[in-house]
């Protein structure tokens, strides 16, 4: 069961990671990207690695999103248009 | 046109090298072994025992590799610091958003406000008994603050406590450091007493849940500041391009 | 003093720095002249003491980590807090003639930049390691990063690209070192080192050589190190010339003798260390920015070393040591100088050099400048007829026909700008230089001739350190956690 | 069939292939994303194929994460938690890094109005 | 300043003196290294020619403004050059080589019209030398063990046969750029004509002579000259080596003639000259012959003489007179009769016309060569021998017979003193070596048993022993006064009679009245339709400088090539930080 789960994670992270790195708009790469955190999380869950597991929740899918979504306004062109 | 094919063609050879690459380094990677017979971490965890530290990652990261963590606060440190210099600037004014009192949202932010700090607050000082710890901790309360200042953009952080939190902070974990070489003659040794049998209740541990608490103050006060310096980018005043 | 010291000292005074700039500016700047003169000190005494010295963190070594200092790291310590107490100096003047915004700010890196520079070299543990290229890593984007003009910040972008860059490489090492080994801590590994799969030690080796060689500015990585010094301020140059590259070469060329890499891959390193020196000798030609020029310069010396250090011979190596140092003194007096001058022009083309009157900064300048040359009697010749006597007995004549074919364009572009700084034609502004800049300048000065008219002052230690180097056994017993 | 799956050499297989894909995806951005976020993210992509790796290689069935409650006071059949701590202070100094990135890029583009790597060419001869 | 100067040159000569020709000091330098002074004869020569020509030149300076540092680094040029000849091992001689450079380099760089080409030009070639020194003496290392020349010396003949070559091909070059030979002379005459007026004369007389010194160390010292016979044979009655360098020589000393014969300017004229004289040194020096070494070595001396006076010479024309070209000089003789006739003794000698010490070495050099039979090189020595008459007539017809130029060189008046005395020395010291030849034997023969070479038997102080005849000096000396006496009689009787006009217009009864701006003089145009003559015409269109122009050029595209890897995007850095990553895995795994 562990194996198939850990299988089906990663094919889920290396798809939403896929789509990070192509997706044109810059907010939906960031999303996305926080997808590759979560799915990072569960992993780290099944390895039983908790302590690693709660970082990442906290700062690779909470801070590092939060900054990165703060921060791509002010560093992409056509969001500088709209305002 | 022309030009596009070939950017494009490069696209495509660069991304079959790299999978030619990770593919033949993957053949590599499965001669590694998984199964060794003596590693640090099985030394560390019949070594745990003594720290009397319920959770064996985090007497590895403020004890057995704790200098490492000194590392890790000191990069955050700097890291903070590097933002303030981009972000803060005397020329930088801030415009005044028109915030639309919202009594809800008002309410709510501060009353989940409490709620994540206190579980912050948990985070950190339970971090030598599950998982979680000074930096888990600090970054939620953090987050609360993040949620703060999207309710009310006007917020302002007092920088001073902040600093103290975070210069004090920092300069007591070092103090821990040099004090414990004056005790026990070992910098950042677990001076203080920690009976074996106390494995598992709040207070154990020695020095660690004291660490993880300075650390999560450091890390909690930095990561405000920059979640600050973030949403205030948002406000600035003029946007001039050179 | 324990050694953990080098590290938690520039730690505490960097978090209390806020607090020094609260008791006013002269605190602030006299808190790290102190801190860098204490380090520079205590190195001093380390020199008289039976080495190696170990001190160790929590726990003994190999399952903590700890600060081992042999005779070979004690060299780089020397020259990096050596460094850091000119450069402390230094900025007591640089602040009074420039803007002083964030001053504190500035404080904070350069006090880290030092400390993760001297831990880098300090520890015995490779994960550490990695933590303390991070902290010299960070500091040095933002010390890039610091002037937040177009160039320097473009500068702090693309150094931190290549810093990512690199620290992937080396936690991919690291956690394949771990996956093999079990340990994380360079005594052991260095021992273990020849049980993993050969295969996959190659890979290891592979990834640490980049990581380290890209910031260490070794040939096909280095076309970001230009950029770098061009966007950054002169003194921070001079940092980055005088210890983080160094750092970085320490770190690279300690592992590569500790895990016995010597055998396999001298060939290589010598080739790419002769291509960067060719390269960036060449293209310090055509520069007509200053800081670039001295850039290529720094490139082109760091290929000497190496050339020489991967030599595998011990008198290849201590020659290339005594070149490091004296290279180090020199490039900060130069970078130090440039400093000044472009402070007094506001620019930073190479005419800048022949634009000013000072007797002082002439000489200095020119002693730097015939050092870096290798031309007696100063100190840079002694370092370069060191190496090439270590090749002449390794009878390696290609090497030393190379180093002295491109030492001649070398020659080209600094006696360019001395016959710039000797013409008369040019009209000439005095430039200030300041009280405590004559000190600096002088002692850096007067160093690079007395290291050139008595090298045994330094070739004591080098040799020492080459020693160190090649036999590392006794460094190796100490990080297991001997001498405890 | 579940068998397969749950046994060792299986999960580690499924880890290393998984994370190296992992790993080439995010080498993919760097080869072609221009723009600073995006590299950024790549790089971000590649650490956290490096930590699934390395955690998930530390993993054998039957292993408990190493933390006792009240009750069973021994460490051991534990999965090594210094690979965790490792991990753990590699994932904030990647936070630390990304975020002064960031902050780079966002005054560069505040003076200039771009936000591609392959642009930022005033530093040239 | 310059009477402390004065002193201090006088300092080292005392020095010199105390030891009595047998200093030794040796000082560690580092475990390897050892800076040490060992004096041997061949060293004592130059040290005594280096240090006097500098007090020489310290006295002339004494009426020209000049500032400190331009002192203090003459005289550091002066200790440098002591080094080097006094030097035992090669790191002191280096040392001193590469300190002379700079010095001298800084010296340079003082003259008014100095360019940033020229001072490149010399820094570069003198560092070459420099490097190719470093080359062959870290070589010599690498097999003695040692860089003492004394160890050298005994392991030499130890080495394999290619080092052998390489490293007397490294020296050679080495000293031959600062002798300036054809083809490594670029940067001479530039430099030497630029330089400090008074700086030229060292340049030419005693810097040069360095690497001279240099040849005589390897040749002589390190290589010895038997070990030149054993190792590349003998042809005629010299070593095979020998007769190369004496076409070098040879072949450098006939272009450098016809190329200083048609030059305008003075100083390039005498570069040129100096570039010739050096050919013969070098044409003989390796002919391993007693009187090979004794040839060079009067030759040597003479030429270090000669040049200082000359420069000296033409150094006080150019203070007096702010010019320096022959086209704006001239009928300078009743102005500056002194000064004409210490030029006209320097003539005498370059031109080796006896009875000076001009002769005697001249004399000296064919003898060398007719006593290896190198017949053909004997014939290219006179032919080039007698081709130097024609710039020296230059010399003297441009500057001070014909009529002035210009109306301010009409009122010009004799230079000063200063300028005079060490020309009046350095004239005496020509007649004396030209009255006493045979003194010079005394000072040779040291030498030559340094060199383990036979001994040339010594006769009398006037008497110069030859392969073909013996030479009395002071006899010829003696004859040349008497008539010399009896024509000047002659002349002071005949210009007593004569009526001397003084008006430089008054030459109508050509049946044309020159107008102001007519030019009178045409010494200055002498020599320049030589090019009509093709085998001249060939020498003079050649020239090495579209050579090193081309190298600089092609150095500079290269470094345009090359800097275009570094062209700032980062982007494309970090692809090829990956690309470098996985070709070295490919290479390295598989």
């Amino acid at each position: 069961m562990i194996g198939i789960t850990i299988l089906f994670t990663f094919l889920a992270i290396l798809s939403v990671a896929f789509y990070a790195i192509l997706s044109k708009d810059i907010t939906q790469s960031v999303i996305l990207f926080m997808g590759v955190g979560l799915g990072s999380v569960v992993l780290f869950f099944i390895f039983q690695a908790p302590d690693v597991a709660l970082t990442e929740a906290v700062i690779g899918t909470g801070l590092s999103t939060a900054v990165f979504l703060l921060g791509i306004r002010h560093t992409s062109i056509d969001k500088e248009m709209e305002s | 046109m022309n030009l596009k094919k070939e950017f494009r063609l490069k696209h495509i050879v660069l991304s079959l090298l790299s999978s030619a690459l990770m593919l033949s380094i993957l053949g590599l990677l499965s001669h590694v072994k998984t199964n060794l017979h003596k590693t640090v971490g099985d030394i560390v965890l019949s070594l745990n025992m003594q720290t009397a530290t319920a959770n064996a990652v985090t007497s590895v990261v403020t004890f057995f590799r704790g200098i490492d963590t000194v590392g890790e606060v000191t990069v955050l440190f700097l890291a903070t610091t590097g933002i303030a210099l981009m972000l803060s600037s005397t020329q930088r004014t801030y415009k005044k958003v028109v915030h639309q009192e919202s009594f809800i949202l008002d309410i709510g932010s501060k009353m989940l406000l409490n709620v994540i700090v206190l579980f912050g607050v948990y985070v950190i000082v339970h971090g030598h008994l599950s998982p979680g710890g000074g930096f888990q901790g600090g970054v939620v309360i953090a987050t609360a603050f993040l949620l703060l200042f999207l309710a009310n953009p006007n917020m302002k952080l007092k920088h001073s406590i902040l600093t103290l939190g975070e210069s004090l902070s920092g300069a007591a974990y070092v103090l821990i450091a040099i004090i414990s070489l004056f005790k026990i003659n070992i910098l950042l040794g677990n001076f203080l007493p920690h009976p074996v049998s106390q494995i598992g209740e709040l207070v154990s541990g020695g020095i660690i849940p004291i660490i993880y608490i300075i650390v999560g103050i450091k890390v909690g006060s930095e990561m405000s500041v920059i979640v600050e310096y973030f949403v205030k980018e948002d406000y600035l005043k003029e946007v001039p391009h050179a | 003093m324990s050694l953990g010291y080098y590290f938690l000292l520039p730690v505490i005074f960097s978090f209390l720095t806020p607090y020094f700039r609260k008791l006013g500016t002269s605190a602030l700047r006299g808190s790290s002249v102190f801190l860098t003169f204490i380090l520079f000190v205590q190195t001093l005494e380390y020199t008289g003491v039976s080495l190696p010295q170990i001190s160790q963190f929590s726990v003994a070594p190999p399952i903590g980590i700890a600060f081992v200092l042999d005779n070979f790291s004690l060299l780089f310590l020397l020259i990096f807090t050596f460094s850091g107490f000119m450069v402390s100096l230094y900025m007591l003047w640089y602040f009074k003639a420039n803007d002083n915004t964030n001053e504190t700010r500035f404080y904070v890196f350069f006090n880290m930049l030092l400390a993760g520079s001297i831990g880098m070299i300090l520890s015995c543990d490779i994960f550490n390691v990695y933590i303390f290229f991070e902290i010299t890593g960070i500091s040095s984007y933002a010390l890039a990063a610091y002037n937040k003009d177009k160039l320097g910040l473009e500068a702090g972008i693309k150094y931190l690209i290549i810093g990512s860059i690199a620290s992937i490489f080396i936690v991919f090492a690291i956690m394949l070192i771990y996956l093999q080994i079990g340990t994380v801590n360079i005594g052991l590994i260095a021992q273990r080192y020849s049980e993993i799969d050969p295969k996959i030690a190659v890979l290891i080796a592979l990834m640490l050589f980049i990581g380290f060689g890209t910031k260490a500015e070794l040939f096909p990585m280095n076309f970001w190190a230009p950029d770098i010094y061009q966007g950054s301020s002169s003194h921070v140059n001079g940092l980055f010339s005088a210890i983080v590259a160094k750092s970085y070469l320490f770190v690279f060329f300690h592992l590569f003798y500790l895990f016995g890499l010597n055998t396999k891959y001298t060939l290589l390193i010598m080739s790419l260390g002769a291509i960067t020196f060719l390269v960036s000798e060449f293209t310090a030609l055509n520069q007509k920015d200053i800081k670039r020029l001295f850039a290529y310069s720094t490139l082109g010396q760091l290929g000497i070393l190496f050339m020489a250090l991967a030599s595998n011979s011990s008198d290849t190596i201590s020659g290339a040591l005594f070149h490091l140092a004296s290279h180090s003194i020199s490039k900060l007096l130069i970078f130090l100088v440039l400093g000044i001058l472009i402070s007094k022009f506001k620019s930073t083309k190479i005419t800048i050099v022949g634009d000013f009157k000072s007797l002082f900064l002439s000489i200095v300048l020119i002693i730097g400048f015939l050092s870096i040359l290798g031309i007696p009697p100063f100190s840079g010749f002694i370092g370069k007829i060191l190496i090439l006597k270590g090749f002449a007995l390794s009878h390696n004549y290609i090497a030393i026909a190379f180093i002295l074919l491109v030492s001649i364009v070398e020659a080209v572009y600094f006696f360019r700008l001395i016959a710039l700084m000797l013409d008369k034609k040019r009209t000439k502004t005095s430039v200030p230089v300041g009280f405590v800049n004559y000190i600096v300048l002088s002692v850096l000065a007067i160093l690079i001739v007395l290291f050139g008219v008595y090298p045994s002052l330094l070739t004591h230690y080098t040799d020492l350190a080459t020693n160190a180097l090649l036999q590392p056994h006794s460094y190796l017993q100490f990080a297991l956690g001997v001498g405890l | 069939m579940l068998d397969f799956f749950n046994s060792n050499e299986t999960i580690h297989f499924i880890i290393t292939v998984g994370s190296m894909l992992l790993f080439t995806i995010g080498l993919y951005g760097i080869f072609t994303q221009k723009n600073l976020v995006k590299v950024l993210i790549s790089f971000d992509i590649m650490e956290s194929a490096l930590f699934l790796f390395f955690i998930g290689l530390h993993y054998n069935f039957g292993l408990v994460a190493p933390i006792v409650d009240g009750s069973d006071k021994t460490f051991t059949n534990m999965v090594d938690p210094v690979p965790q701590a490792m991990i753990l202070t590699t994932i904030v100094i990647g936070l630390a890094v990304l975020a002064l990135g960031l902050s780079f890029g966002i005054e560069y583009f505040r003076l200039t109005g771009i936000n591609d790597i392959s642009k930022m060419n005033e530093l040239r001869d | 300043m310059n009477s402390i100067f004065l002193l201090l040159n006088l300092l080292p000569i005392l020095f010199l003196y105390q030891f009595g020709g047998d200093l030794h000091v040796s000082l560690s330098l580092t475990k390897e290294f050892t800076l040490s002074l060992s004096q041997t004869p061949l060293g004592t020569f130059f040290a005594y020619l280096s240090l006097i020509s500098f007090l020489l030149v310290t006295i002339a300076q004494k009426s020209k403004k000049t500032s400190f540092s331009y002192y203090a680094l003459q005289f550091l040029l002066s200790i440098a050059m002591l080094a080097i000849v006094l030097a035992g091992d090669f790191i002191t001689f280096f040392i001193g080589w590469e300190i002379m450079t700079w010095s001298s380099y800084f010296l340079i760089s003082k003259s008014s019209d100095i360019d940033t080409k020229s001072l490149q030009k010399y820094i570069l070639f003198s560092l070459a030398s420099a490097f190719s020194l470093i080359a062959g003496m870290v070589i010599a290392y690498s097999f003695a063990n040692s860089f003492d020349f004394n160890v050298i010396q005994n392991s030499f003949h130890t080495m394999p046969f290619n080092i052998k070559v390489a490293l007397i091909v490294l020296f050679s070059l080495s000293f031959f750029t600062k002798a300036g030979v054809i083809g490594l002379h670029y940067w001479v005459v530039d430099t030497y004509s630029k330089a400090p007026d008074l700086f030229s004369s060292i340049l030419s007389a005693v810097m040069s002579k360095m690497g001279i010194y240099g040849l005589f160390l390897v040749y002589g010292h390190l290589v010895g000259y038997a070990e030149l016979k054993d190792m590349f044979g003998v042809i005629l009655n010299g070593t095979d080596f020998g007769y190369v360098l004496g076409w070098i020589g040879v072949i450098t000393s006939i272009i450098a003639t016809f190329k200083a014969i048609t030059q305008d300017e003075v100083k390039r004229l005498l570069a040129y000259s100096s570039i010739a004289q050096l050919g013969y040194i070098i044409a003989v020096i390796g002919m391993g012959t007693s009187f090979g070494v004794a040839g060079a070595m009067y030759h040597t001396l003479i030429h270090t003489i000669i040049k200082l006076l000359l420069f000296i010479n033409v150094a006080a024309i150019v203070a007096q007179t702010g010019k320096n070209k022959f086209s704006e000089l001239g009928g300078l003789i009743y102005r500056t009769p002194v000064s004409f006739v210490m030029l006209l003794i320097g003539i005498i000698a370059l031109a080796g016309m006896p009875p000076l010490g001009g002769f005697a070495s001249k004399f000296m050099l064919y003898n060398a060569a007719i006593d290896s039979k190198f017949a053909l090189i004997l014939v290219g020595m006179l032919f080039s021998g007698a081709a130097s008459f024609l710039y020296c007539y230059k010399l003297v017809y441009g500057i001070y017979l014909g009529h002035p130029t210009s109306k301010d060189l009409e009122t010009q008046k004799e230079v000063p003193i200063s300028y005079l005395i060490p020309q009046v020395i350095l004239a005496l010291l020509l007649v004396a070596t030209g009255a006493f030849p045979g003194a010079f034997i005394k000072v040779i023969n040291p030498i030559l048993i340094e060199f383990s070479l036979n001994t040339i038997p010594y006769t009398s102080m006037g008497v110069m022993q030859s392969a073909v005849g013996n030479f009395n000096g002071l006899f010829i000396i003696s004859a040349f006064v008497v008539i010399f006496v009896f024509i000047l009689l002659l002349i002071w009787r005949i210009k007593s009679k004569a009526k001397n006009n003084l008006n430089r217009f008054d030459i109508s009864y050509c049946g044309e009245v020159p107008s102001k701006n007519t030019q009178l003089h045409y010494g200055y145009g002498f020599g320049t339709d030589l090019y009509r003559i093709k085998f001249v015409n060939a020498i003079l269109k050649r020239s090495s400088s579209p050579f090193y122009e081309a190298l600089a050029t092609q150095t500079k595209k290269t470094a345009g090539l090359l800097s275009r890897m570094y062209y700032g995007n980062i982007h494309n850095t970090m692809i090829i930080i990956l690309l470098f990553f996985s070709a070295l895995y490919f290479i390295g795994v598989n």
